[in-house]
């Protein structure tokens, strides 16, 4: 019977090379190898052995020769990186580092140490982050929108008095299109003179088939101011006088030429 | 059945109605109460509804269908105006300008002027820009009422009084009386409008 | 301010937030209670909120947003049918927590903290889904633009304010909330780089 042993599985397959590569998503650079690795030490990061961390990286960049070249390049500049630091922390300390003053081996392991300690945190808050209880998931808004609060719209309203004035002129301009209608003038017609003639002499007191004697100008309209619709109204009696005397339903007398014309009703012989 | 787990079913069936997006019957909450009867269910209805009697938020049944609903006495108050600014329409404009002009006249005379009926709208939002106003009855048959501008009028576009408004001939020469081609409708003659008749809308 | 009066300002307020489809902040609201003062308004949503407490519904503050929300401790029982969001990357969700407690940040220090490059999509991503924004430039050389989260991040997540996300002390303490790259952060390094510009430490 064959026996395999169960992978450990905070070490994802991502120490196999192949699914490294596929694995991408997930692991995406040298800091979450380190940062695999380092916890596959089970031991707090503060402890964590670096040259140990080192020695496992440099072994998993040796073994993985067959990374594409672009990912294995992200991966050995780290591998570069920590090999510095191994050998700064293999050999002893001289004294000529201090003068360069550069970085003791001691305070690189510190520096990868707080950055892969910065990482597992950011990693475990995020989880932390995403089990809060999540709108959409967890907490739900109101489902139902069955009204709003109804925001009404007052307009105020705009005009400056340029739009007054050009739109009165705009009502100007129209008149002066409309259509033509002869112009009509309020003076008294013919008809309406004769109208008003019998209709005001049959009013007058009567003496036997005659009315008494009315002066002609007396029947002109009083409220004719205008000079020219008084001369017309008289004009228009006048010629319904005469007509009326030529029917024979009038009588006219007239002592002497620009004197006041009299008329007088007569019923006619045969009525 | 104990009092924790009826408070809790409550609370249950409280986020249930509020989450949901639609009204919920008594066997769509079934599917959440399961392991109980739809007679206690129902009783934890008409407890929850106990419970928001009076408040600003009501649990309402329409149709045997429960859902939260703004209660109908606050909703008047949920409502806003927003004031947003809007130019007059040429209506609008003209018929202003007539009653700036020939004030005081009645809507017939408005128009006879304009040549076109003037629609109610259009006087009741010049009133409600409050820049005019009825003025006094015109004393011939119907007793129409008559338009003028107001003292807003005057203050808006900045007149010290009607009187100051430009005339004819003043606005012949300032342009606004120039020709152009005129495609409307030819006006109608006054005495179409039986003016005993009209305005018989007045309020 | 009788108490009728206060009792029917609840009352419109609850409505008010009920019906509104996004959460209104204490300045939305005053626009209903132009009569009263913020200080009034928000000893109302004090007590609006004291009403809920405990309820299936509760009266939400996320960033100074109010609104109403199904109480997280039912969410178990309710178990309503949600459509399965695509669910966040893990690079994208690491992004987001790193904005979040070391905000404001630039991209390059959410780089730094990571130990990648952040692919252009991821903060696209987080934008999309309105947690995260653009906040102001760095006074630095070449300016560069930080990154914030947002009232909706909070929301989301039901979060009253950025203080109060989850182990934000813990981290503090630690020493973990440094957004320098990690060989600044070794005490005997200090003098080896300029921090002049650095304003890391400001929370």
């Amino acid at each position: 019977m064959e026996f395999t042993e169960d992978k450990p599985n905070h070490i994802p397959d991502a120490l196999s090379p192949d699914a490294l590569l596929l694995n991408l998503d997930g692991y995406e650079g040298p800091i979450d190898l380190l940062l695999t690795l380092a916890r596959d030490q089970k031991v707090d990061l503060a402890k964590i052995s670096i040259l140990a961390l080192t020695e496992q990286y440099l072994d998993f960049i040796d073994h993985a020769q067959n990374l594409r070249l672009e990912v294995a390049a992200d991966y050995l500049v780290m591998a570069a990186w920590l090999a510095y630091l191994k050998s700064k922390l293999l050999l002893p300390q001289s004294a000529d580092d201090e003068a360069e003053e550069e970085l003791s081996g001691e305070a690189l392991a510190e520096a990868l140490a707080f950055q892969l300690k910065r990482l597992e945190g950011m990693q475990k808050i995020a989880a932390k982050l995403f089990d809060l209880p999540q709108l959409g998931r967890d907490v739900f808004a109101r489902g139902d929108h069955e009204r709003e609060a109804d925001i009404k719209v007052k307009p105020i309203w705009q005009a400056d008095l340029y739009d007054i004035l050009s739109a009165y002129g705009s009502i100007a301009r129209r008149q002066e299109y409309k259509e033509y209608k002869p112009q009509t003038w309020p003076l008294m017609s013919t008809d309406e003179a004769y109208e008003r003639l019998s209709r005001m002499l049959g009013k007058l007191p009567r003496k036997g088939r005659e009315s008494v004697w009315a002066m002609l100008d007396s029947f002109t309209p009083e409220d004719l101011t205008d000079a020219l619709t008084k001369r017309s109204g008289a004009a228009s009696l006048f010629t319904a006088s005469l007509e009326m005397a030529k029917q024979g339903h009038l009588e006219i007398k007239q002592d002497g030429i620009f004197s006041p014309i009299y008329v007088r009703q007569k019923d006619r012989d045969d009525e | 059945m104990n009092n924790e787990t009826q408070a809790d079913d409550l609370r249950i069936l409280e986020a249930l109605i509020f989450a949901s997006d639609k009204p919920l019957s008594l066997s769509d909450i079934m599917k959440w109460f399961s392991r109980v009867d739809e007679k206690y269910v129902a009783g934890l209805l008409a407890s929850l509804r106990q419970d928001y009697d009076g408040r600003g938020i009501e649990l309402c049944d329409h149709g045997g269908e429960w859902s939260f609903r703004t209660n109908a006495d606050v909703a008047a108050e949920l409502d806003m105006e927003v004031e947003v600014e809007r130019k007059l329409s040429r209506a609008a404009q003209e018929t202003l300008a007539i009653i700036a002009y020939h004030q005081p006249l009645t809507r017939a005379e408005i128009e006879n002027i304009r040549g076109v009926a003037t629609g109610k709208g259009t006087l009741d939002l010049l009133m409600e820009a409050n820049w005019v106003k009825p003025g006094r009855r015109r004393e011939t048959p119907g007793r129409p009422l008559t338009w003028v501008t107001t003292t807003g009028f005057l203050s808006h576009f900045g007149l010290e009084s009607v009187t100051d408004l430009p005339g004819l001939d003043d606005l012949k020469s300032a342009g606004l009386l120039d020709r152009r081609p005129a495609v409307q409708t030819v006006p109608m003659s006054g005495e179409l409008f039986d003016e005993s008749g009209e305005d018989a809308h007045d309020e």
